[in-house]
């Protein structure tokens, strides 16, 4: 066996063991509900959990790979005198430095973070109203107007002015029916398409393990 | 549904597609039965922008948002890794490596991973970019962007609403862009605002459509299928449900008509 | 780049790069075109001409730097691929290309054009060019743009799209006005409710939720119906992105849960999130602090360690609950211990995306057992939180957007400001409530909307001159608000009701035997003597029972709760002793009767117990008066207002906007289209 | 932090982002920028602070106090799970070095395999089965509602179209071309156009939930500047 070989055998066997346990596990009326049916779906259940705490930790500890790349990278960039890069990193050593030393006071959240993150997310309002007043710009075509009348009767729908009153029933319908139809379309697929490479990737067929 | 037919269901559908995706592969090496996937719009483009990558010495811009391995998302994040790898390979010639940007830290190491393995020059790791999630990424990437003047951005990951500051900066500054997300409201906003578009779970196939290799094409193989049995089957349980309730539309009748879709299914098969 | 230090030091193993080998001509492109399609063949047309020599490729508008290799050179210097790597297709062409092969050109020779190479002459002298010419199918046009982007063809159409490779460097280009027109517009339309009310347009939300939106009012029936000693999870799924939105609907959520006198546990799968609830929670203290109010974390409210992972850390919340309860977001054990989310009353998710959302739909919502979903998400995310509350019986309903907020602020107004302040526990909603939402709504009393309308603007516009910071202003609360002070004892999780039934004549000598629980965690009461048994109650350090039996091994006493009720705690979380019934009943009624004493006291030996696990960070107030109520009362509904307005013009804006944008742009299509059908 | 300072602060901030809207001009973009990268930065430590107070402290505290234990499996199984998660995570800092790389990639696989199967128990459990279910089964006595029932009927058409608008492998004809059936494609186009109209509702309610946003801000600027 190759090393290719070892990793994807590793993920093969995880992944039966979590899968089957996430599948069966913690009921016992799989089991006939005899009486060692619950010890038996219990231990059927534990890999599954263990495996699960154990990549949520990992997956938590990530963060740590995060900020190491996110110092390498503008370390480095500020070595070739980018000011965006030394303005991150005093803004990141400034507030550990401000939550050590005020123990855990998350005023700077609601001084910064949050007025930041607001107003860009209303910026995105800006774009938005923007980019679909420009659709028929690039998607001058049947598919492109049918979106641009969608987003104009749904957004007149939203309004609460008793003029509007059909526009507003239309727009219930269209949440009620087509969208509703195409949003179940659009999930399935994914939910589909999750499975199919979700699965594929446990018969250790990814090519992100392999070598 | 109760829990226990679930589970028995779900065991059942796992087992039928670990034998599709093996049978998938099978039915791929057999000649004669030529077809062909659909056509994606925006993923011809991919050429053109490598090319011009290449030429004007610009990199791409590899977007994975907020999609991570780990999670629900682990599917879509491979996807995209093979999607990425095979746009990395096309640009492979050139003398800048794409930049890769994600904001899930776990993330970084299939990304440098993928980097590595499709670039074959040094100079990795700093191109391998990460961001706190969400609209910090988003900001951080397209303020970014400025200085790095990508060639393209192709965007093909777990996107929110904070896709629309990406992809207008993308507009401001004058970089094509391909968008497509995991998620409704990120492919709802790639949808008006990208150059070109994806929809949905032709993610998972993209990467087929990239490159010759078969392993995306199994991949939609597999999907059509069961796409087709769930459409077949549901319908045959709509009816069976319309025939419990209307007395006009005895079982009988139910059968005769799932026959004939059947049927019509049948033929319309054998025509492709 | 170079100049760095390759600190990776790359070893190719698997894919080892080409070694360099010349190649000429055409092929040179082969191993970078993997789908060169084989190129029509046109009647007439001359047999496809060999490329030049290709000193240098033309240039497309940004110059490689100086010294750096073209891609032509690289391309150039890649080896040749073996015949069998090739697949089918790339073969014929290979094929083709070799039996079209001619005499090499000079080198020096200027790069043929795509039009030059493709297209006789006497096509070429068509109208409208080689693409107008029916002889291209779509698919081959597309082939000629592709070869023409990689030739960099000069007919390529540059002001497709108007790109332009470089942005100008210009101090302010004209391509950014109409993006500033149309922003100045919007924000000029979504500014004017606050500067006049002269601009009010629409009417306000209803005050109670209409029959089109069930889901909302059962979310309010469910949350109404809870009693004190339920423990409702709230997942804070929304970072400051959607704080604008959702911050108004996850304060009320809580103010609701509190009021009610349940215990809210406040969980996220999102490290911002955790962050931020404390601050929510102090907004709420900030805005009771004038009644002598305040929510104290470890007793009326916790906010859990956060869920990494995504929707991994979700599916780790609904498999090994008990283990996530235990710690709280400072890393602190809080003493819960519950066994699965069906311990919940109900689970209440606020959630800024239909992702969020789905990932609760996915990873927990096929365990629950009777434990409701309650969703509260913005607009973004509600048409697909629709699709998966209609298709899950266990999404109870959905409380969408800032309206619906405002809807829910005025059902809980009018629900606890109305009322007469009443002694006891608020008396549990009617299951019924539903259906009388429902008839009466939807039409409100025109007149009184408009005149409680005009008042409000007048006090939207008086608030707007005064300086308030964010949160409500907790010294300047509109007088009309006010509650009414009351007495109402406060419900106290740990106050265990006197036996008043008791015969009073045995009472002062009968010894009798209790048990004080010793645990510094909260510990479980449950109706049967195993850990499968249903959780009756919780109780903390300090609280002492009767004993009124044992288990045969005693491992479990049972104990009385209350007359008529007992339930059974496991031997080895309490200490047993031996009391007169006076004294115990003293003791019990001690503890509950002030109600200020009681939780401080019973704070204090929980805190001091734990040791070097003491929450660090909380500072202890003791509640003076104690009116649930006030936490869902105080609200600053003069602000609500002129942003009401201000979302009608603004979507009004937006719609118009787009509306127009759209035209013009369909009408520069359409006339781009007659003018080609013309030629 | 005084009140005062966190509302000025968050003025100012609030501003520089809103600069953006003024396009790229060098002065003022310089204003944009700082806002955002400032952002990033303090968002990148505040996630690392939460992670570090609500998981990494408590496990640290776990093994130093055999008495308690952070989870039900007990001490020492913490103790164990905490120390191989740390050695995954130390590996997956490693990957890029590139040796020992059937082992990190092993980790990577095991990360890999195991989100894999929570999402597909997830999607199996939590959409594909619940969602198929509600959309083909028939609420009892609907077929006397006949708006209703056109309504579930074209929900229905609608899910099964727009599905198979998502049909990849066709005939391909001469060109090599994907061609499909004239029916097949019929059904493609009604399927996209639910998928259109669903993109545009998403996206007007996405503008609607942004404007929400905005109306907070512009409310906050307004409330400072009075």
């Amino acid at each position: 066996m190759g090393r290719a070989g070892i990793s994807a055998f590793v993920a093969f066997a995880v992944g039966l063991l979590t899968l089957l346990s996430l599948l069966l596990g913690d009921n016992p009326a799989l089991f006939g509900g005899q009486p060692g049916s619950e010890v038996l779906a219990e231990r059927l259940a534990l890999p599954g959990d263990v495996l699960l705490r154990l990549v949520v930790i990992v997956v938590a500890l990530s963060i740590v790979i995060g900020i190491a790349n996110l110092l390498y990278v503008h370390v480095g960039r500020v070595a070739r005198g980018k000011f965006y890069s030394a303005v991150l990193l005093a803004s990141f050593a400034f507030t550990i430095y401000w939550y050590v030393t005020n123990r855990g006071d998350s005023s700077l959240l609601e001084a910064a973070q949050v007025p930041i993150e607001s107003a860009l997310a209303s910026l995105l309002f800006f774009s938005l109203v923007y980019g679909g007043a420009r659709v028929m710009r690039k998607r001058a075509d049947i598919w492109g107007l049918l979106f641009v009348a969608v987003v104009i009767i749904v957004l007149l729908g939203s309004l609460p002015l008793a003029e509007l009153a059909p526009v507003k029933a239309w727009s219930d319908w269209l949440m009620a029916v087509p969208v509703s139809a195409g949003a179940r379309a659009i999930l399935l697929g994914i939910a589909l398409g999750t499975v199919v490479a979700g699965v594929r990737a446990m018969l250790g067929q990814d090519r992100s393990y392999r070598g | 549904m109760d829990e226990t037919t679930v589970q028995v269901y779900s065991v059942l559908f796992v087992m039928a597609t670990v034998l599709l995706v093996f049978t998938a592969r099978f039915f791929q090496k057999r000649p004669g039965r030529r077809r062909a996937q659909r056509q994606l719009d925006g993923l011809e483009r991919i050429t053109g922008w490598t090319t011009q990558s290449i030429e004007s010495n610009r990199p791409l811009h590899l977007s994975f948002g907020g999609a991570a391995i780990g999670g629900d998302k682990t599917p879509a994040a491979l996807a995209e890794a093979e999607l990425f790898h095979q746009v990395i390979k096309r640009a492979n010639a050139g003398d800048i490596a794409p930049i890769l940007s994600m904001s899930a830290p776990v993330m970084i190491p299939l990304g440098q991973d993928t980097l590595r393995r499709a670039w074959h020059k040094g100079d990795g790791a700093s191109r391998v970019i990460w961001y706190p999630p969400n609209l910090a990424y988003a900001g951080a990437v397209t303020a970014s962007m400025a200085d790095d003047k990508p060639a393209a951005h192709i965007m093909a990951g777990g996107f929110g609403i904070e896709l629309a500051l990406m992809l207008d900066g993308a507009d401001r500054q004058g970089h094509p862009s391909l968008a497509v997300s995991d998620r409704l409201d990120g492919q709802a906003v790639a949808y008006a605002l990208a150059d070109h578009v994806l929809i949905g779970e032709e993610l998972f196939v993209a990467s087929g459509a990239v490159s010759e290799e078969g392993r995306g094409r199994n991949d939609a193989a597999v999907l059509d299928v069961w796409r087709g049995l769930i459409i077949l089957g549901a319908t045959v349980f709509l009816l069976l449900e319309f025939s419990s309730q209307l007395p006009l539309l005895t079982w009988q009748l139910a059968a005769a008509g799932a026959a004939v879709l059947i049927a019509l299914g049948a033929v319309m098969y054998r025509r492709r | 780049m170079s100049e760095e230090f390759n600190w990776l030091d790359y070893v190719e193993q698997e894919e080892s790069a080409p070694a360099p080998a010349r190649r000429s001509g055409l092929r040179r492109f082969l191993p970078r075109l993997p789908r060169l399609p084989s190129l029509p063949r046109l009647p007439g047309r001359p047999r496809l001409p060999r490329f030049p020599g290709l000193p240098r490729l033309r240039r497309r508008r940004v110059d490689a730097a100086p010294g750096q290799p073209s891609a032509a050179d690289l391309l150039g210097a890649q080896d040749e691929r073996p015949l069998e790597a090739l697949d089918d297709r790339l073969l014929q062409l290979r094929e083709r290309s070799s039996a079209d092969s001619q005499p090499e050109a000079d080198a020096g020779q200027p790069l043929y054009d795509v039009d030059d190479v493709l297209v006789t002459p006497a096509l070429l002298q068509k109208p409208g060019g080689v693409i107008s010419a029916d002889a291209l199918a779509k698919a081959q046009e597309q082939q000629v743009e592709l070869l023409r982007d990689i030739v960099g063809g000069a007919t390529q159409d540059e002001g497709q799209g108007g790109r332009r490779l470089m942005p100008g460097r210009a101090l302010f280009s004209l391509g950014a006005l109409p993006r500033l027109i149309v922003a100045s517009v919007l924000l000029l339309g979504v500014s004017l409710p606050f500067v006049s009310s002269n601009y009010a347009e629409g009417e306000l939300p209803p005050s109670q939720f209409p029959v089109a939106a069930q889901g909302a009012a059962a979310v309010y029936s469910l949350l109404d119906s809870l009693t004190a000693n339920d423990t409702v999870l709230v997942a804070f799924e929304y970072g400051p992105m959607a704080a604008g939105e959702l911050d108004p609907l996850a304060e009320l959520a809580l103010r609701h849960i509190v009021a009610r006198g349940a215990v809210p546990l406040i969980v996220s799968s999102s490290p911002i999130a955790v962050a931020r609830a404390q601050n929510i929670i102090r907004a709420i203290n900030r805005s009771v602090a004038a009644g002598g109010l305040s929510l104290q974390h470890g007793i009326d409210y916790f906010i859990l360690r956060y869920l990494p992972g995504g929707s991994l850390g979700i599916r780790e919340l609904n498999e090994n609950f008990a283990d996530v309860v235990r710690v709280s977001a400072k890393g602190v054990l809080t003493g819960l211990a519950f066994d699965s989310l069906d311990d919940m009353a109900a689970v209440a998710l606020i959630a800024e995306s239909a992702e969020d959302l789905r990932n609760w739909a996915e990873q927990v919502v096929p365990e629950l057992e009777d434990t409701r979903l309650l969703a509260f998400t913005g607009m973004a995310a509600a048409p697909l939180a629709q699709v998966y509350a209609d298709s899950r019986d266990e999404i109870f309903g959905l409380v969408a957007g800032y309206r619906d907020a405002f809807t829910y602020a005025e059902m809980l107004q009018a629900k606890f400001g109305a009322s007469k302040p009443q002694t006891g526990q608020p008396e549990p909603e009617p299951a019924s409530s539903n259906a009388g939402h429902d008839t009466q709504a939807d039409q409100p009393d025109a007149a009184g909307a408009q005149a409680e309308r005009a008042e409000a603007t007048v006090r939207a516009l008086v608030a707007s001159l005064q300086p308030s910071p964010t949160a409500p202003s907790p010294t300047a609360p509109p007088p009309t608000l006010t509650p009414p002070p009351t007495l109402t004892p406060r419900p106290s999780n740990t106050a265990v009701p006197t036996a008043t039934e008791l015969p009073t004549a045995t009472a002062t000598v009968e010894t009798i035997l209790i048990v004080e629980v010793t645990s510094p965690q909260q510990v479980r009461i449950r109706r049967g003597p195993t850990r499968a048994d249903d959780i009756l109650r919780l109780a903390r350090a300090g609280d002492s029972f009767e004993v009124l039996g044992a288990n045969a091994d005693g491992s479990w006493y049972n104990i009385a709760l209350a007359p008529g009720l007992a339930g059974w705690i496991a031997e080895f979380l309490v200490e047993e002793r031996t009391s007169t019934r006076a004294a115990f009943e003293a003791g019990q009624a001690s503890a509950s009767a002030g109600p200020p004493a009681g939780p401080v006291i019973l704070r204090s030996v929980f805190r001091f117990s734990l040791g070097k696990t003491r929450p660090r960070y909380y500072q202890v107030n003791s509640p003076t008066t104690s009116d649930l109520r006030d936490y869902v009362l105080l609200r600053n509904r003069s602000q609500e207002i002129p942003r009401l307005e201000a979302m009608t013009l603004g979507s009004l804006a937006a719609a118009l906007a787009i509306a127009l944008g759209n035209v013009f742009y369909a009408l520069g299509a359409l006339r781009g289209r007659r003018r080609e059908g013309r030629a | 932090m005084a009140e005062n300072t966190i509302a000025l602060v968050s003025f100012l901030l609030t501003l520089m982002v809103f600069s953006y809207i003024l396009g790229d001009i060098p002065l003022v973009s310089v204003l944009y920028r700082s806002a955002v990268f400032i952002f990033a930065g303090m968002t990148a430590a505040f996630t690392l602070v939460v992670t570090y107070e609500g998981l990494i402290l408590p496990y640290l505290q776990d093994i130093q106090d055999r008495s308690t234990s952070w989870t039900t499996l007990g001490h020492s199984a913490d103790i164990y799970i905490f120390g191989a998660a740390l050695l995954f995570g130390l590996l997956l800092l490693l990957k890029p070095f590139h040796a020992l790389s059937w082992l990190t990639n092993s980790v990577l696989a095991v990360v890999i395999v195991v989100g894999a199967s929570v999402a597909v128990v997830g999607a199996l459990s939590g959409t594909l089965f619940p969602l198929l279910q509600a959309t083909a089964a028939l609420p009892a006595g609907i077929t006397q509602d006949f708006s209703a029932m056109m309504d579930r009927l074209l929900v229905f058409v609608g899910t099964m179209t727009a599905l198979f608008y998502f049909h990849y492998q066709l005939r391909a004809n001469r060109d090599g071309l994907a061609q499909g059936s004239r029916l097949g494609q019929g059904f493609r186009h009604i399927g996209k156009a639910f998928i259109v109209t669903t993109l545009g509702a998403i996206y007007a309610s996405t503008i609607l939930t942004c404007l929400t946003i905005l109306t907070e801000r512009i409310s906050f600027l307004f409330q400072f500047g009075a």
